[in-house]
Formats: structure tokens, sequence, C-alpha cells
């Protein structure tokens, strides 16, 4: 009983960061119907981007996300224009590849630059006991950092101008460049929205685990099958689908052996797929 | 007619990107050349120099690359010490000197061979060494074997390779099936209460072979296994595993699996506390980087196949009646730390250690034949700064049944995390910590 | 029949395979042996990924799982239950077609990003469950005793063995592509990339036809994945359903030119030779990766419809000998 | 004065030419409509003069100025308003947000407060659904929502794409009572439609478009006597 708890909480805390890792996502998907092959790569450049703060300017982890963020939205705009903005109107296949050639760019370089050295960031918030649940500090805060994006990001959607012009142009392109929408400009900025969430979330992984440049890859995955379970496209969903996942790693080992979990995550995955495409919050 | 002109011409251009400019030009083997002379044999007018190819492939990219510098370093070390000693001198006056060639792997089987082909076929190496991880080099023996090849295995300890049949592949690292048994001894020694171990590992090829060596071991000693789980290679999550572990209440953790999965794993198993009296994982505790763990690190015990601190010198040779050959241990760690500015881990130990066999068996045969280096390195029975080497010439051919590993344990000294020898006795540099307090 | 003999197309597709695939054999040169064993793997690769990607229009990111299954299958015969090789791979290829087409026909359903993402997740599952599952050796995989290659007059020989029968196998795979693309069928195909829905009304039995097309794309890849592990001696679970060599499939089809015949012949070629002097290069050695990610990009930007397809668009007289 | 003008406009899909050297003009403050049967171009022509499409040859001068080239965004933002055919509202968001939307351009936003009350008032039954998701909607009020959304953006010309498809009659009639009033308040407005007779009842001015090229243009009361306008098109 006690492991149950203990695992349910495990699970959830992790959960809003998965959460989070699969926004940028699912949101550029929604915008423009692009599937971000890149992702991993961005996580990870996150990842160094608050490690190489940290070692290099002794800057706290959680003040380099804010930096972070800021380069994550620059990046993402340039990426936008070099790689998804003159394929947009092409195949779909187009930006599944240039995107994943853009990944090939940054893990190459950044395999040169940081060799595949597993990096760490030495921190620790201690952790306090609740019953029979033990809290890591680092978690509690990556969790709350989680959902103040998360919300952070909601509110900006829901209640700005330019984010809900991003909802328009996600909904309809044509429309909202009819009602005076620069659409382009706003694809640019939901890529370079996508790219932050990607490279923030990198950074408050890399609060937690030990990474490599090559570590972004099990978040991408991850990330599909959050978005799966969220609904592609709905930055909201995939909050519920990062919290699902984490409670299934959290529970799944109290129940069979853990090597079993992936096998359930993607089995699920498919199904879900195959059953319910708008993910388990949508309509049909 | 026009048309046919065209097709020959399309036909040409393609099959010229197919085929590509592969020189199809058929490698000489490489004929024993009565090259230059060194300066260094110039008083020994009628020395024949010989120079010997030795290939190998390092994965200078993908989820290998560090562990393979460190090997390619080492073995770029001894090159130069051999350099600097004027070569291999045998008993005719031949001088043997090598001369290295080796390819980026990118950590990928399809490559391993590839290149393995290529060293042998195109650049005519006489001689070969494995590329790091025991996967890599499962590929890499198929070709040496099939080709005939002298292989020295090195990063590589799964056993399995050596129960194919192989008849010139030799391993250097102690096998997977005797990782990590010493940590049992070590508990029973420790604490003769102990009773529970959990063993849990990646779900890799070596991990599990390590994993199942000493659960039949455990089991063997006395020792109840109350838990024996692979969690799936690059988790980074343990809390929802660790939650389990400890529910089933082990006295010691015995497992892990390479450097990023074991250090996660440590790092929340100190930040989880879990009540446990030992803790003994495979691979990160024995790579420096370890340290970044800072407190988390301190306790965890680690199987190591070579530490600079480990005590075999020509005296323990002697004591244990066998040949000392090589460098000694400060030798080998200062001549590292001039080349490249920082301490040997055993990785690089390895590199060095495979070349240095090479040198020992060429020696031993007296010849560049490689009949009879086979011979030689079937006989072999030596110590050198690496510890003890000696082949299985029986069932298992070329698995190494000499060398031992040694178990360090991360303790904290004026503040600071330090590594120190805590199993076997006989090589211990320290008390260890147990049971461990957290 | 008189119309394929007549098909200039038809005869330079077969003999460029041929000519390129034989020049090991006249040579003897083991290296160039290995390094054409790797190309035309991933002809054989590319060129069945096609039907399915080119000519069908569904992104397939989970191709692999067709080669790692094959694989397994047949290193399972070969190595546990001692069969020879051709057998074995036979067997294999009936294993995943079956697979193929059970598969094909429940997640064909998906459309666009859907089905692409579904792919992954396949190709994930099964891995996942191979690693799992102990009979075929879990996550430590298999090994082959070395005495086996006895059977095939020594190891040496049962390189080139290895290698003849690829040959056969990218020849077949080839042909079937060109057939393919020829038929009827293929037209259905192709209509169905257009536009499916139109494609329905036309009275093209869409979800037959894809699953078809789908069964027929996972013929080659599962010799293949016998034949590559049995030259290997091993096989892993890692090895056998790297997610990444899916996406290089991809690659190389976009390179030569998506939805031709000889695209991916020629991006697959183009594309091993160009990695493998990229690796080997003192110059790129270290940027390699990175520097491949450039050329690509550059390639989906500036040459969309890949090598064939430009000749193709700029020459229109080439199109009646490059299909 | 004519605010917008289109001159020797042709433009089509791919290989297909759809218009051919069609020449529009609006006076300020008249109704302009442009009739023609199904397919004849009179969507392409929207879509070519608002830039969506890309026109071949022709110039589209509006307000004095060469906007040919101007994406749509920012015609939008100099006054030119396109309620699209098929409404194209914004299904996923409310109704509230879709009029906000409307109000995107920079000159409409001081006025947005204004213009969402003139809406509201036109329009009470958007009031009452504010909240509600756009996609929800039932087709007229669906099309009162696009008109809304259009009345938001405080155009200086408004541009109908065929507002009567697919409406019941009664809210045909209420739409067109909106357009009456609109062009009492002296709005500039192009009508786009199929509904030949009532589109010739409310206009000034009006085109004829036929196969891609104009055929007749005048006054909207003489076109409306022309035999060859009442044989083809009024079914007289």
């Amino acid at each position: 009983m006690d492991v149950l708890l203990a695992s349910l909480v495990d699970g959830l805390l992790i959960g809003f960061v998965y959460g989070l890792a699969a926004m940028g996502l699912t949101l550029i998907f929604g915008v423009m119907d692009v599937v971000n092959l890149s992702h991993g790569a961005l996580i990870a450049l996150g990842m160094f981007g608050v490690y190489l703060l940290f070692t290099g300017l002794g800057l706290n982890p959680y003040l380099g996300l804010l930096i972070v963020l800021v380069l994550g939205i620059i990046l993402g705009m340039i990426l936008y224009a070099i790689a998804i903005h003159p394929l947009l109107d092409g195949p779909h296949l187009s930006t599944l590849l240039s995107t994943f050639a853009v990944s090939m760019i940054i893990i190459g370089v950044g395999t040169m630059l940081f060799t595949s050295t597993p990096r760490n960031i030495d921190i620790n918030l201690g952790s306090m006991v609740l019953g029979p649940v033990r809290l890591q500090g680092t978690r509690v805060v990556a969790a709350l950092v989680a959902i103040l994006v998360a919300t952070g990001l909601y509110i900006f959607m829901y209640r700005t101008h330019v984010g809900k012009s991003i909802r328009a142009v996600a909904n309809n392109r044509d429309a909202a460049e009819l009602v005076g929408i620069p659409s382009v400009r706003i694809l640019a900025f939901s890529f370079g929205l996508g790219t932050m969430l990607a490279m923030v979330s990198g950074g408050l992984i890399a609060t937690l685990f030990p990474f490599s440049i090559l570590s972004g890859g099990t978040y991408e995955l991850k990330s599909f099958v959050i978005c799966v379970l969220g609904g592609l496209g709905n930055p909201t969903g995939a909050l519920l689908g990062g919290l699902i996942l984490g409670l299934i790693e959290g529970l799944i080992p109290v129940f069979m052996p853990v090597g079993w979990t992936p096998v359930i995550e993607f089995t699920l995955f498919v199904l879900i797929i195959l059953i319910r495409p708008s993910g388990i919050l949508g309509a049909r | 007619m026009k048309g046919m002109r065209l097709f020959v011409t399309v036909l040409f251009i393609l099959a010229l990107i197919v085929t590509g400019c592969s020189k199809a030009t058929p490698t000489p083997a490489p004929q024993p050349t009565k090259a230059e002379a060194a300066p260094a044999q110039q008083q020994a007018p009628e020395a024949k120099a010989k120079t010997l190819v030795l290939g190998f492939t390092a994965s200078q990219t993908g989820k290998y690359a560090k562990e393979s510098k460190e090997q390619t370093q080492g073995i770029q070390l001894w090159l130069k010490d051999l350099e600097k000693k004027g070569g291999l001198k045998l008993s005719d006056g031949t001088v043997v000197n090598f001369k290295v060639k080796y390819y980026d792997d990118e950590s990928t089987k399809e490559r391993v061979q590839q290149l393995y082909t290529k060293l042998i076929t195109e650049d005519g190496a006489d001689l070969l060494i494995s590329p790091y991880s025991s996967g890599l080099t499962a590929a890499a023996a198929v070709i040496a074997e099939q080709y005939g090849k002298i292989m020295i295995t090195t990063g590589a300890a799964s056993d399995s390779i050596y129960k194919q049949g192989y008849k010139r592949v030799y391993q250097i690292y102690t096998p997977a099936s005797r990782y990590l048994t010493g940590a049992v001894d070590a508990l029973k020694a420790w604490d003769p209460n102990a009773k529970k171990v959990a063993v849990v590992y990646e779900k890799s090829k070596f991990a599990t072979g390590v994993a199942k060596a000493v659960k039949a071991y455990a089991e063997k000693q006395g020792l109840e296994v109350v838990l024996f789980e692979g969690y799936e290679a690059g988790t980074t999550d343990f809390n929802p595993f660790i939650n389990k572990i400890e529910a089933a209440k082990p006295d010691a953790i015995i497992g892990g699996g390479h450097f990023q999965d074991g250090s996660t794993f440590a790092k929340q198993l100190y930040e989880k506390k879990t009540p446990v009296k030992m803790v003994a994982i495979l691979v990160a505790p024995a790579v420096p980087e370890f340290a970044e763990l800072g407190d988390a690190a301190v306790g965890v015990i680690g199987p190591s196949q070579w530490e600079s601190i480990a005590k075999y010198s020509p005296e323990s040779a002697k004591a244990a009646g066998l040949t000392w050959c090589g460098p000694t241990i400060e030798e080998f760690v200062s001549g590292y730390k001039e080349a490249y500015g920082y301490e040997p881990g055993y990785h690089a130990a390895g590199g060095y250690a495979a070349g240095l066999v090479l040198e020992r068996a060429i020696k031993m045969a007296d010849s560049t034949d490689p009949d009879a280096i086979t011979k030689a390195l079937d006989a072999m029975d030596v110590m050198i700064f690496f510890g003890h080497i000696k082949f299985d010439t029986g069932e298992a051919h070329g698995l190494q049944i000499g060398h031992d590993m040694v178990y360090l344990q991360w303790q904290k000294k004026d503040g600071k995390v330090v590594r120190e020898i805590v199993w076997p006795e006989a090589a211990k540099t320290a008390d260890a910590i147990y049971p461990l307090e957290r | 029949m008189m119309r394929y003999v007549r098909d200039p197309a038809l005869w330079l597709t077969t003999l460029v395979v041929l000519v390129a695939g034989v020049w090991p054999l006249i040579t003897r040169s083991a290296t160039t042996r290995e390094d054409m064993f790797l190309i035309l793997m991933f002809v054989t690769l590319a060129s069945s990924l096609n039907i399915v990607l080119g000519y069908t229009g569904y992104v397939n990111f989970g191709h692999i799982v067709f080669f790692g299954l094959g694989g397994y299958i047949g290193f399972y015969l070969i190595a546990e239950k001692g069969w020879h090789v051709i057998p074995a791979a036979l067997a294999a290829s009936l294993g995943v077609v079956l697979f193929a087409a059970i598969l094909g026909g429940i997640i064909l359903r998906l459309r666009g990003a859907y089905f692409a993402l579904a792919t992954i997740g396949v190709n994930e599952a099964v891995r996942s469950f191979i690693v799992n599952w102990d009979a075929v050796g879990g996550a430590v995989g298999m090994e082959m005793n070395f005495s086996r290659y006895q059977d095939y007059g020594g190891p040496m020989n049962a390189l080139w063995f290895a290698y003849i029968l690829l040959l056969i196998v990218t020849l077949a795979s080839v042909l079937l592509s060109y057939f393919v693309r020829t038929s009827k069928f293929g037209l259905g195909l192709l209509a169905i990339r257009e536009d499916e829905d139109a494609a329905l009304v036309l009275g093209i039995p869409a979800p037959k036809a894809k699953t078809i097309a789908f069964a027929l794309s996972a013929i080659f890849p599962a010799i293949v994945g016998t034949l590559f592990f049995f030259k290997n001696g091993n096989i892993e679970p890692g090895d056998a359903f790297r997610l990444h060599m899916s996406v290089e499939g991809i690659v190389m089809i976009m390179l030569g030119g998506y939805g031709t015949v000889m695209g991916p012949v020629v991006g697959a070629a183009t594309y091993e030779r160009l990695r493998g002097f990229l690796l080997t290069s003192p110059l790129f050695k270290n940027l390699q990766l990175a520097f491949a990610g450039v050329l690509l990009l550059l390639i989906i930007i500036f040459v969309p419809s890949g090598v064939v397809g430009w000749l193709r668009n700029r020459f229109p007289k080439v199109r009646r000998i490059l299909a | 004065m004519m605010i917008l003008e289109a001159q020797h406009l042709s433009s089509g899909y791919g290989e297909l030419q759809i218009l051919w050297d069609v020449s529009i003009a609006l006076q300020q403050g008249r109704l302009t409509t442009v009739v023609g049967s199904n397919g004849a171009g009179k969507t392409t022509m929207l879509r070519t003069i608002m830039g969506l499409i890309k026109p071949w040859s022709g110039k589209v001068v509006f307000d004095g100025q060469d906007v040919t080239h101007l994406p749509p965004h920012k015609k939008a933002e100099m006054g030119l308003i396109l309620i699209p055919e098929g409404r194209q509202l914004f299904t996923e968001m409310t109704v509230l947000e879709n009029l906000e939307m409307g109000a995107s351009p920079a000159r409409a936003r001081p006025k947005m407060k204004e213009n969402l009350e003139k809406v509201f008032e036109l329009f009470p039954r958007l009031k009452e659904r504010m909240h509600q998701k756009a996609g929800t909607l039932s087709g007229g009020e669906q099309q009162m929502l696009a008109l809304g959304r259009g009345i938001m953006a405080d155009p200086i010309v408004l541009m109908f794409d065929e507002p009567s498809l697919g409406l019941a009659p009664l809210l045909v009639i209420e739409l067109f009572d909106i357009i009456k009033r609109l062009k009492a308040e002296g709005m500039t407005m192009l009508l786009v439609e199929q509904n030949v007779h009532l589109a010739l009842a409310v206009s000034d001015y009006a085109y004829v478009l036929s196969e891609g090229r104009i055929e007749i243009e005048g006054e909207a009361s003489v076109v409306r006597q022309m035999d060859e306008v009442r044989e083809a098109y009024l079914g007289i």
C-alpha cells in the first residue's frame, strides 16, 4: 500500500515535467501541422543551456531557465525561417525530414563540442517525508516550475491577443490572414514558443537526471506518447497526457517487472491512436 | 538510336554512382619491408625492420564515444612507449614496429563489420584490437575470426563471445560472469547477518549477463535474492523502481548497467534515502565523473577492471610466482597524465594492456607469424600493471581467467569525495563504509 | 509482357543493380563486398519502403520492424534450430509478411501524422517486447556458434554466399518496385497518394490496396534481416529495431527521388557512399553528422524531388528510361 | 472616387487559368455586385484581389495604392476585408474570440468596444452565444458571426463572397436587410452572389462575370433590365 502511494506521488510529480516536455511538440503540430523531429535535440540543447550557465557562470539552474527561455524563442524563430517556412506548402514528408536534419545538425555539433559524456547538475534541495512518501526537493520544484510554465502558457494562449492569434492561425490560417493576422509571423513565433517549451523542459530535466547530448531522444519518444494520450495539437491535453504517462511509469513496476513498462506504454500508444486519435480528452 | 545512346549514358552514370569510386586495387599483403632502419638501430647493422599494421575501430561518435576515446588513448600511449624503446626487438635482430590504423564506427554494428573488413583486406591489418563494448566486439570478432586474424578484446566483458568456437580472439577484461561476484563475497565477509539482496540491472547484453551470474552466485552463497529485475536501457526515472526495491527490504542492492543509468540510479537512491546497507553497481562508480554526484556518490561500491591505486607490482608478481612485464602502474599513470593531462581510468588502462599483451606475445613467440603468436597467447601467464593475464584454452577459448576485479568505494575525506579500494582484502587501501549511513 | 521487355527503364534498373552488385564478385575484393553489402542492404530497404512511402504516400517510420523481426525469425531458425539460411530467410519473410498484412489492416486506417506516429509506436512496442522475451534471448540477444559457417564451406565462403543471396534479393526488390509502379495496382496506389477519398470514389479499393502494398514492402526487408544477422553472427534487439535506420531509409528515398523506381537505388547508394566518405575523411570526421544534416536540409529545400525526380523534371526525355 | 480597382486581372490554379483580364472598380459609399453562375470565377476573383491567390497579371489598387502583391493580412490592415465563402470561422474559438480576432488590424483595435456593441446590436443572438464555440453555431448564426467579424475589422471596403449560400430563405432576407443597413450607413461594399435577383435589387452598380470574363457592367437597375441577364440569370 505504501509502495502504491509513494509511486503514485512520484509518478504525478514527474508527470508534470513530462507534460511540459510534450507541450512544445503538440503546440507546433497544432499550429502548423508539423511533427517536429528536432524536438529531442532541442530538449538536449535546453539541458546543456542550463548546464553551461551553471558550470560556466555559476548561475542558479532555475535562473538559467529564464535565459534558456528567451534563447529558445529566438532559436525557434530562426529555425522556423530556415527549416519550416520554405517547406510549409510542400508534402508532409518534407518538414519531417527538415526537422530531422536540424536534429542531426544539433546533435552533430553538440557531440563535437560536448562529446557524449553524461553531465550532471549537482543540485540538491533535500527532501521531506510525508507519511510513507519521501518527496525530493528538486522534483517538487521541477513540478512546480512545470505547472507555472504551463499555466503561463494557458493564460497567454487564452487571454492575450497574440495567444489568441496563434489559436486562430492554428484553427484556420486563411481566415486569420483575412482578419489581418500576419500568419507567417505568428507561425514563426509559435515555433519559437514550441522550441522554448522543449528547451525549458530540457533544462528542468537536467536538474533531475544526468544527461548527455543524446538524451533528448528518450523524451522525444515520451512526448509522442503523451501527445497522443492528450490529443495531438492540444497543449492542455499534453499536461494531462504527461500525468497519465507519469502514473503509468509509477504504477507499472508495482504490479509487474519494470522492464515491461515500455511495452505497455507503446502498446497503449498504438491502441489510443487507433481508437481515439483525438486523445483521451477529445471527442471522437 | 538516340534513345539507345542516352540509355547507355545514363546507365553508365548510375553505375558509377552506385559502385562509387571504390578502388578495385587488390591490396598486396604487406611484405616485410627492408625499410629504412630507424636511427635507434644503427648500432645493429644487420637489423631488419618490420612494420605490423594494428587495426581497430573507435566509437568517436554515438553512445560509446567517451569510453572508446579513453581506450584509444591507452592504445596510442602504448604505441608511443614502444616507439620510444625503438620498437620490439626479436632474437634474430628484426625490429618490429607498429602502425596503427583506426576508423570511427559510430557505435553501430554495421560500421564495425564494414570497417574491420576494410582494415583487414585494404589496410592490411596484421593484428586487431576490439572496439569498445561487448556488442560491437561480438560483431568485430566474427570478422576477425573469418579472416583468421588475432584480435585482443578490451572494453568487452561479455562471456558469450568466447563460447562461439573462436580460435584467435583473446579477452583482456575480467568477464561479465565474474564482474560482481566479489561484491557478494564482500557482503558476506563484512556482514554475516546479511541475507537479502536485490539484483537490479539494465536490460543490455553486458549487464544482463553480469546480473544472471551474480544471482546464481549469491544463491549458491546462501543469500536470498528478493528481487531480480531488469530495467529498460535509457531509463532516467528510477523512483518508481526504487519504491519497489524498498518494499522488498533488501540488505544490499547489486546491479546497474552503464554510466548514465548507473549514476542516475545512485543519485536517486541517495535522494530517496533508501535504507540499504550496501549499494554495488556496475561501471558508473569506476568512472571519474561519478564524483560529480557529490554526496550521492559516497558509499557506493563499484567493480573496476583496474585502479591506479591497485597494488600490482613486480614484487606481487614474484609473490604469485608470475613473470612481470611492461611498465609499473606508476610509470603508466605518469605517462598517461603527461600525454593527456589527467589520470587514466580503467578503459585507458585496458587499451594500453591490449597493446602490451600483443607486444608480449610477439616477444614470446619471437616471431611475427600469426600461428606462433597465437601459441604464445595460449601459453601466456603474466602479471602486468593491469593485473594477472591468462586465457582459457579449453571450451571457452580466449576467455580471461587470470585477471580479477577490484572493488572501489567512494568515500569522503577532508570534504572531498575520493575513491578507495575496499575489496579484496589483499588490495584494499581503506576500510569499507558498511553499513551505509543515510 | 512485351511492353515490359521493351521498356528501357526496366533494363536500366536491372543493369544498374546488377553491374554494381557483380562488381565485388569480379574483383574478389572483400572490402568492396562489405561496402556493397551495406549499399545493397539499404537499396533493398529503401526501395521496399518506397512502395508504401513513395507510391502510396504513407510515411512509415517503422519500416525497420520488418527487418528486425525477419532477422529474429531467421536468426532463431539458423542458430537455434540449425536451419540452412535460405529456408530460414524464406520462413522469416513469410512470417513477417503475415505480420505486415495483419498490422497493415489495422493501422492503415490512420492517415498523415497519426499513421507516422503509430508506426513509431509499433517499432518501439515490438522492440521492447523482444527485450523482455527470454525465449529469443531477451536483452542479451542470440549468438551463433562459429562452426555453423562450416556448413557453407567456411566463414569466407559463407560471407560470399550471403552476399550473392543479398544481390538476388536486391534485384528482386527493385524489380518488385518496378512492377508495382508500372502496374494497374500501382496506378491505384498513386491515386491513393494524390487523394485517397477521390480514389475511393473512383472505385479503387483503397483499404485493400494499401494493405497489400504494406505487405509487399515487408517481403524483402525480412530476408535482408536474416542475411544481415547471419553474416553478423549475433543479434540484439537494439541493432534489430533501430528507429534511426528507418529514418535513414526515408532520407535515402528523398535524396534519390520519392515515388520513382530508380530513386531509392540512387539515394541509398549516394547516402551510404557519402556517409562512408565523411566518416573516414579527416576533414569531416568530427562534424560528419552535422554535415550530413546540412546537406539533407539543402536537398529538401532546393531539390525536393530528389536526384531522379529532378532529372525527370529537368530533362523530360530521360523519363522514358528513368522510371 | 474609386476606392478599389482591379485592373486586367488574370489568375488561376496551377496551370489552369480561371480569370481572364478582369477589371472592376468600386466607388466609395456604393454597393457594387458581381453576379454570375456557379463556376464563373467569382470566388477566384475575390481571392485574387485579396492576395490569397497570386495574380498572373494585372493590378489591384486600393485607396490609391498599388496593393497587388501585398499579403492578405496587410490588405486587411488597410481596411480591405473579405467575408469568405463558407464563413471560414475559427471554429475552435468562442464567438467572442472570433469577434475579437476580427479586430486584429491596428486601426480597428481602438474601436473594438464600440464595434462590438454595434455587432451585438445587429445580431442579438451572437451576444447570447458569446461564450459558445463558433463551430457549434447553426448555419445562420455562423453567417452572422462571419459578418460580425468583418464589421469588427472596421472595414473601408467590405467584400462578401456568396453570403446567402446555404441559408434558409427567411435568413437570406434578414441578411440582406443588414447589408442594406450597412449601405445606408455609408459602407463601401462588394457583393458577390449567385442569387442574382436579390443582389441586383440591393446594389448600385453591377458586373456580370461569365467563364472568367466580365461580360456586362452597368448601373444595377439597368443591368437588371437587360434581356440577356433576365434570360440567363433571372430565369424570366
